[in-house]
C-alpha cells in the first residue's frame, strides 16, 4: 500500500523534472547562439590590432554594431522564456557571455570615443536591462569583469598600434587605463573572481606604461600626446 | 602470449569455452592497440625531429637543404611508420584505436603544416594532408611481412581491385596539429629576431592572427576542450609574436631601417657551416 | 575629465557592493541559526538508536517536533529578507540545511507513521511553501534528497534495532526501503549529486537485505513481519 | 590569397562542429528513451528478490522479455542514424544503456536457465548484431561487463533467496559465479573500468561463498545442492 | 650556523647592517621552530607507540602490567619531550609555533586520553590534560642546559617566585585530538570482538555515540574543517562499533549469553604469558 | 671553435636521452610479463578454496612453484635490466607486481607449512635479493603488504574450508592470523598505505574468529585444535 | 556519571567555538576599515608616477602621511581588542593589510629621503608596536615583505620617472634596489610566501638595470648619478 | 612457538624501519647546509653585475672557488650517507642545490675562461661523480638545467657591462649564448621541466642580441668583436 502511494508520488515528480530539464536545455540553446553572435563580433573587432584596421575604425565599429541588433534580439528570446525569479538559477549558464558581450560593446564604445562605457550603455547596447530589479538584466559584476578585459584588450592595442607607426595612441591608452586603475582602486571588492581579474589590471597598467617608456626613450612619444 | 592456455580449468565449462575465444579477442585487440601506439610513439618521435630540423631553417645558410632534408624525413616517416598504421587499420573502425595513434597523428600533422608553411607560406589543408595519408600497396614493401594485418592486406591485394591502405584523418586530429602548429611558428618568430629576419615575425604575425581569427570564430570550446586549451595557448603565442614585432620596430626606429637586416647579421655568430654559401 | 567620469561612476558602484556584502552578511547569519537548529534536533532524534529510545518513539519525536517550532520562525526571518527573484542567487547558503532540515522532518514522520512524508508535509514542517512559484520553496531535488539520507539512516536504524532486540523493525524498514528504491528506479535524474546519492541508496537496500537476511538464516524473523 | 587558404580550412571546421552537434543531440535523445525502456524492465526484474517473485519466476522473465520489443524497436533507430564506420566515435553515449540492457537479458536469461547468456543471445535479445563488422553490434567489453553486473545482482538474490526459504538456490549461485571468475582469470584485461568492475567481482564471490557457508554450518544447506 | 657572516657585503650600508639583524632574528625563529617540530615528532612516535602499547591491553592477560607501563611511558614523554617544548615556549606566543607542534600535541591528547579511558571509562577533561603539561622547574633538569630558552628559564628561577613552565593547550588543538581518539575507540572495540570480551563493544558504543552527540550539537564544521573531517571519520567508526555490537548480538543469539565470553576465551590462541596469571 | 665544440657535447647527449627512454619501454614490458606469470600462479592457487583443492594441496603448491621458475627467469632479466643504482629510479613500475607474487609464495609457504614466509623465502622464491644493498631486492614494504594480502586470503579460506568440511583449518588460520596481528601491533608503521592495509587485517582477524566461534557454539571444534 | 562528563568537554567545546567566532567577526570589522585607509593612502600615492606627481612629492607625501592618523587610531581599536598572547592566533585577518600599511609607509619615507624605512620607523607611521614583547606588533615577516613591494613599485617608478624626464632617478632607484637585494641574499627565509616574492625581486632588480642601461646606451645618464 | 618467531621478526622490522626515518632528517638537513654553501656562493659571484667587480673577475672567481671546497666536504657527507644504489629514492631532496651549484660552477668558469663547463668539470668541480654508475653523481638533467640558468645569468651580464662601459662582452656574450643554444637545438628533450626553461633560452638570446644591436647601431661595438 505504502509501495502504491510511493510510485504514485514519484511518477508526479517526473514530468516536473522533465519539464525542468527541458527548459535547461532551451537555455543553453539560446546561450550557444549568443556565443556565436560574440564570436563573430569578436572576429570583427580583431582588425582593430592590424595597420589598416586602425585606419578604418569607424566602420569597424559600425559593422560590429551591427552584429549587436542580432544579439539584442537573442536576448530579448532568452528573457522571455526565464522568469526574473529563477535568473540567478540559470545565471552560470549566460554569466560568461554576458560579460564577453558586455567587453564587446564596452570596447566598440572606447575605438569610438575613447570613452569607459557607461553600465546602462551597456545594457542598452545588449539589449538587456541595467537593474536587477527591472529584471533580466546586466550584473555589476560581469559589467566590471567586462571593463578589466576591456584594459587587457588595450593593453595589447597599445602594443600593436606602435607596430602599426601610431605612437600617440599609447598614450591615450595609458592615460585611460591608469584612470580605469584608479576607479577599482577605490572598490572593496568582494567577489573572488573580480578580484583576482583586478589583480590583472596591474600587469595591463604596467604593461602600457613600458610601452609609454620604450616611445619616450626614444624621442618617438608625440609632443602633444 | 599463448601462454594463458597454461592456466588449468576445467576446460569442459561452457563459460569457460566462451572465455577461452574472448581470450583470444581481446588479446588481438590489445595487442594491436599495443603495436600502434608504439608505431604512433615512432611518428611523434620521428615529427618531432622533422620539427626541430626545420627550427634551424632560420638561422641556416643553406635553407633548401634544411627544407630538402625535412621533406625527405616526411616521406620516411610515412613511409615507414604511418603505411604500417594504415595496414593495422585496414577494415578496422579507426575510432577505436584513435586514442592509440593520436598523439602522432596530431605531431605529424604538425610537422608538416610547418613544412608546408616554410615552403608555401600558406596553410595546408585536410585533403592535402590526407592524400599523404594514403599508400598504394601494389608494390611490395618490406616491412609489410611482420604483422597479422599485412598478411591480410596481401590477400585483398591479390584480389581484382587495387589495393589501397589509408589512414582515415578525423577533423579533430587536424585541428589539434593545426593548434600545435601555432606553437611553434611562434618559436620560429622568436628565433627569427636573433638572426636579422626582420621581416618574417611581421609575416609570421598576420598568419598566426588569421589563424588565431578562425579558431576564435569556430570557437574553440565547440570543437573540445582539447581545442579550447590549445587555443587559449594560442592567443597567448600570438601576443608573443606581437610583442617580438613590436620590439623590432621600437628598435628599428633609431637607425634607418635599411641597415636594421645587415645589423643583425653582423651580430649573428660565424656559423660553422658559413664556407657554404 | 575622464578621470573625474570614472571616479564618480566607480563611488557610485561602491554603494552597492556594500549593501549587497550587507545582505550577505545577514543570509549567511540567519543560515547559522538555522543550522544550530537542524544541529540540536538531529542530536535529539540519534535516540532512535538506542534500547530506550525506541521504546519512547512518540516522546522524542514530540520533543523533535517542538523544535521545529523555531525553524519555522527563522525561516519566516529568512524568506522575509530574500526577495522572491534572488532566492537561486544565495540559493547554494541554505540548500545544505534545507536539506538536512527535510531529512529531519522525514524521519520524525517516519517514525510516528512509518509512512514516506510528501513534499508539502515536509515544507509546512519546515515552514516553508512547497511551490517554486510561491517563493521561498522546499526545492523538488533538495525533498529528493533529503529522502535518500532517510534511507541511509534507516539501515543504520535496521542494525542498531537488532542490537536492542528489536527483531521485526528491520523487517518492516526493508520493506519501505525497498518501496523508496523501486519509486527512484522510475526516476530519470539529471542532478548530478543527486544521481551520485541515489547510487549509495542500492547500498543502504542490501544492507538492510542481509540484516533481515541474518535474522532469518538464525530463526529470528518474527513470523509475522 | 594566402588568408583564403586559411578562411577555406577554418570553414571545413565550422562545418565538421556543426554536424558533429547536431549528430550528438539526435544519439543523445534516442539514448534517453533506450534509457527508460532500461528502467523500465530493471522495475519487472526486481521483483525476483522478493517472495513472491522466486515463485513466479517464469512470468516475471516473460514480462520482462516483452519490454524489449521496443529495446529492439530502439535500437534500430539508433543503428540506421550511426554509419557503421563510427561507431567507436559516438560509443561513449550508448556504452552505459548497453551494458545495461545487456546485463538485463542476462539475468533473465540466467533466471530462467540458470546459464551464462552467451554474447550472441544477447546481442539478440538487445536487436543488435554481434559483431563489429555487421555493423551496430554488442561490444565484448560491454557484453563482459554486463557479466559482472550478473554477478553482484546474483550475490544480492543467494541473500534473499536465503529469506524467501529458498537454501539451494545460493548453492547454485556460489557454483555458476565461481565458473564466472574462472573465467574472468582468464583474461588479460586492459580496459581499466572493466579491469576495476572485475575486482568487485571477488567481493561477489566472498559473499554468495559466506552465505552458502552459513547454510552449511547450520546444516540448511540441501543434500543434493 | 654563523656562517652567514662569510657572506661579503659593504658592510656600513645602512641597509645591510639592519639585513644583518633581520638574520639573526629570523635564523633565531627558524631554529626554535625546527627544534620544536623535532621535538613534536619526538613526542608524536612516543605517543604512538603508547597507544599501540595500549592495544595489547585487550588481548592481554595481564592488564594492570600494561596499564602501568603506559603510564610510565607517558610521564616518559611529558618529562623528556613535552618539558623541553615548554621551556623553549617560555615567554613565546604559542600560536606563533602551533604549526610546529601542532602533531605533537594532538597525538599526545590520543594517547593520554586512550589511557585515561581505560582506567577510568571516562573522557578526560581539558583542564586535567593541561595540569599535565605544568612543569615545576624548582628542582634542576638534566637536559635543561642544552638550549637558550633553559639558561633563561634558569635565570628567571634564581628570582623570587617559584618558575613553572607550561605549554598551553588551545582548545582547538584539545578537540582534534579527542577526534582521534575515538578512532583507537574504535579499533579496540573490534578487536573485543576477537578475544571474547563481549561487554566492551557495547560500551564503547556508547561511549562513542556520547562524543558524535558532543560534535554534531557543537557542529563540527562551526569549529575547523579540520575537525569537520574528523568528525566525518568518527561517525564511520561509530557505524563500525554498531556493526560490530550487531554481530555480537546475531551470533550470540544463537546460544545462552552466558557461554558466549567462555567460547570466545577458547578461540583465543595461547599467548606467551599464559603463566603470569 | 667553442660552437663546434658544444655541438659534439650536445650530440652526446641525444644518444643518452634516447637510450633512457629505450630502457623505460624495455622494464615496462618485462612488468608486463611479470604480471601474466602472477595471473597464472593465482589462478592455481584458486582450487585451494574447493573441496578437491583442499584434498590435493601439495600437487596444487606443487604446481605453482613451478611456475614461479619462469618467473625467476623474468626477474633475472629485469634485474639485468636495471643497475642497482636506479632500482629506485623505475620502482613504481613493478612495486605492484612484487607485492603480488611475495603474496603468492607466502600463500604457497603458508599451505606447505603453515609457517609465515619469511622476507628471506620470499626473495628467494622470487629470484630477486633479500636486501637493499644486494641489487634488486624485496622491499620491506612489499613484503609486509604480500603479508597482509595473505590474511585476507586465509580469512575467506577458513569460510570456504568449513563448507568443505574441514573443521580445524579455520582454527589453525586464527591462530596464525592472530599471531601475525600481533606482530603488526608492534611495528610503528610510517607508511601510509601500509597502514591503512593493516586497519583492514582487523576485519580478517574478526571474521575468522567469527568462523571459530560458529564452530565452537555448535560443538563442530575438533578437540585437538 | 559517565556521560555527564562528556557532556561537561562539549560545554567547553562550545563555549570555546561561540567566543572565538565572536572575536573573529569583531576582527573583520576593524580590518576592513584598516583596508579602506589602505586603500585611501595607495589612491594618493599613485601621482608619484605622473609628471606631475614627481614634482610636488613632499606635498604628496605629506597627504598621505595625514591619513596614516586614521590608521593609527583604528589601530588603537584593533590592538586593545586582541589579547597580547593571541597576536598569533587571528594574525591571518589583518597580515595583509599591515604588509600593504607598512609598504605604504616605506614608500612615503622612500620618496620622502631616498632611506630604507626601518622596522621600528614602520611601526610608529601604523601605530603599533615595534617588538612582539611589546604587544601588538609590526611582524619581521611582514616588514620584508613590504620592503619587497617597496622594490616592486620602485621598479615601475623608474620607468616612469624616465617618460617624466627625470633621468637620473633610475640610477638612484637601481642603487637602493640593488642594496636591497644584497640584504635579502643575506636572509635564510623559510617563510614560503616570503621566498616567493623574494624571487620577484630578481625580476624588479633586472628591470631597473635595464633602464638603467638604456639611458647608458643613449648618453641619457646623468654624469653625476 | 609461531607467535614467538613472529614477534621476533617483527621486532627486527621496527628497527629498520626507524632507521630509514633517521636517514631521511640527515638527507635534510644536509641538503640545507648544501643550500647555505650556495646562497653564499651566489652573493660572491653577484659583485659581477657591478663596474668594479668586472675589474676583478679573477679575484672574484678565486673566492667563489674557495667557499666550493665546504661544498666538497658537504657532498662527501651526503655521499656517505646516501648507498649509490639509492640515489634516486631521495633525489628530490637535493635535486634543486645540485642545479643551482652546477650553475654556479659553470658561472665561474665562464668568468675565468668563456668557456662552457663540461659536465666532468663540473661534477669535479661540485665533488661528486660525474657518471651515474660511478655512485652519487651529477644528473645530466640537472647539469643541463644548470647551463640554461647559466645564459639567463649572462643575458643580465650583457646589460650590465653596458653600463658598466665594457662593450665588448655582450658581443662574446652572444656568440657563446648563440653556441648554447644551437646545441640545445639538437636535443629532442623528454623532460618536462627542461623543455620549458629551454624556450626560456630563446628569450635569453633575443635579449643578448638586442644589447649587440644597440651597440652596433650606434657604433660602440668593438672592431674586433
Ligand atoms: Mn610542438
Ligand atoms: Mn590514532
Amino acid at each position: 500500500m505504502e509501495a502504491a502511494r510511493v510510485t504514485e508520488v514519484f511518477c508526479g515528480f517526473q514530468k516536473y523534472i522533465d519539464s525542468e530539464q527541458d527548459k535547461r536545455d532551451e537555455v543553453r540553446q539560446l546561450v550557444k547562439d549568443l556565443e556565436q553572435s560574440a564570436r563573430e563580433i569578436l572576429a570583427v573587432m580583431q582588425i582593430i590590432h592590424t595597420d589598416e584596421g586602425l585606419k578604418t575604425i569607424s566602420k569597424v565599429c559600425e559593422k560590429a554594431r551591427h552584429h549587436f541588433e542580432t544579439v539584442r534580439a537573442q536576448f530579448a528570446v532568452l528573457a522571455a522564456c526565464v522568469p526574473p525569479s529563477e535568473y540567478f538559477r540559470f545565471n552560470d549558464h549566460w554569466r560568461f557571455v554576458v560579460q564577453r558581450l558586455s567587453f564587446l560593446a564596452a570596447l566598440i564604445v572606447y575605438m569610438e570615443s575613447e570613452m569607459l562605457i557607461t553600465k546602462e550603455e551597456a545594457a542598452a547596447i545588449l539589449g538587456i536591462k541595467s537593474s536587477r530589479e527591472a529584471g533580466f538584466h546586466l550584473d555589476l559584476d560581469d559589467y566590471l569583469t567586462s571593463t578589466l578585459t576591456l584594459a587587457s584588450e588595450l593593453s595589447r592595442l597599445a602594443v600593436n598600434a606602435v607596430v602599426a607607426g601610431d605612437y600617440s595612441r599609447p598614450v591615450r591608452v595609458a592615460s585611460f587605463v591608469g584612470d580605469l586603475a584608479n576607479g577599482f582602486r577605490l572598490l572593496n571588492l568582494k567577489n573572488d573572481s573580480l578580484r583576482k581579474r583586478c589583480d590583472a589590471l596591474k600587469y595591463d597598467v604596467k604593461k602600457v606604461e613600458e610601452v609609454v617608456y620604450d616611445l619616450s626613450i626614444r624621442g618617438l612619444r608625440p609632443a602633444d600626446a | 602470449l599463448g601462454e594463458t592456455d597454461a592456466i588449468e580449468v576445467n576446460e569442459s565449462s561452457p563459460v569457460i569455452i566462451a572465455f577461452r575465444g574472448f581470450q583470444t579477442q581481446l588479446d588481438a585487440k590489445y595487442d594491436k592497440h599495443e603495436r600502434l601506439v608504439k608505431k604512433s610513439r615512432d611518428v611523434t618521435i620521428q615529427s618531432k625531429r622533422i620539427i626541430f630540423l626545420l627550427h634551424r631553417y632560420v638561422g641556416s645558410s643553406n635553407k633548401e637543404a634544411v627544407l630538402k632534408e625535412a621533406e625527405q624525413k616526411l616521406e620516411e616517416v610515412e613511409q615507414s611508420f604511418i603505411k604500417q598504421i594504415a595496414l593495422e587499420l585496414q577494415g578496422e573502425d579507426v575510432y577505436l584505436y584513435l586514442r592509440a595513434i593520436s598523439p602522432g597523428l596530431q605531431e605529424y600533422v604538425e610537422a608538416l603544416s610547418f613544412y608546408h608553411y616554410l615552403t608555401t607560406k600558406s596553410l595546408i589543408t585536410l585533403p592535402e594532408v590526407q592524400s599523404r595519408l594514403e599508400f598504394d600497396l601494389g608494390s611490395p614493401c618490406p616491412e609489410a611481412e611482420q604483422t597479422d594485418a599485412d598478411t591480410t592486406a596481401a590477400a585483398s591485394a591479390s584480389a581484382g581491385t587495387p589495393p589501397v591502405a589509408r589512414v582515415p584523418l578525423p577533423t579533430s586530429e587536424f585541428m589539434l596539429g593545426i593548434a600545435d602548429l601555432t606553437g611553434e611558428l611562434m618559436r620560429l618568430a622568436i628565433s627569427s629576431l636573433g638572426v636579422g629576419d626582420a621581416a618574417r615575425p611581421f609575416e609570421l604575425c598576420g598568419f598566426m592572427r588569421a589563424i588565431l581569427d578562425g579558431f576564435l570564430t569556430v570557437g574553440g570550446a565547440a570543437a573540445s576542450r582539447e581545442v579550447a586549451r590549445k587555443v587559449a595557448t594560442l592567443r597567448q603565442s600570438v601576443h608573443k609574436v606581437e610583442a617580438a614585432c613590436y620590439a623590432l620596430r621600437v628598435r628599428g626606429s633609431e637607425m634607418p631601417s635599411h641597415r636594421l637586416a645587415d645589423v643583425f647579421r653582423e651580430a649573428e655568430p660565424a656559423a660553422p657551416d658559413t664556407e657554404v654559401m
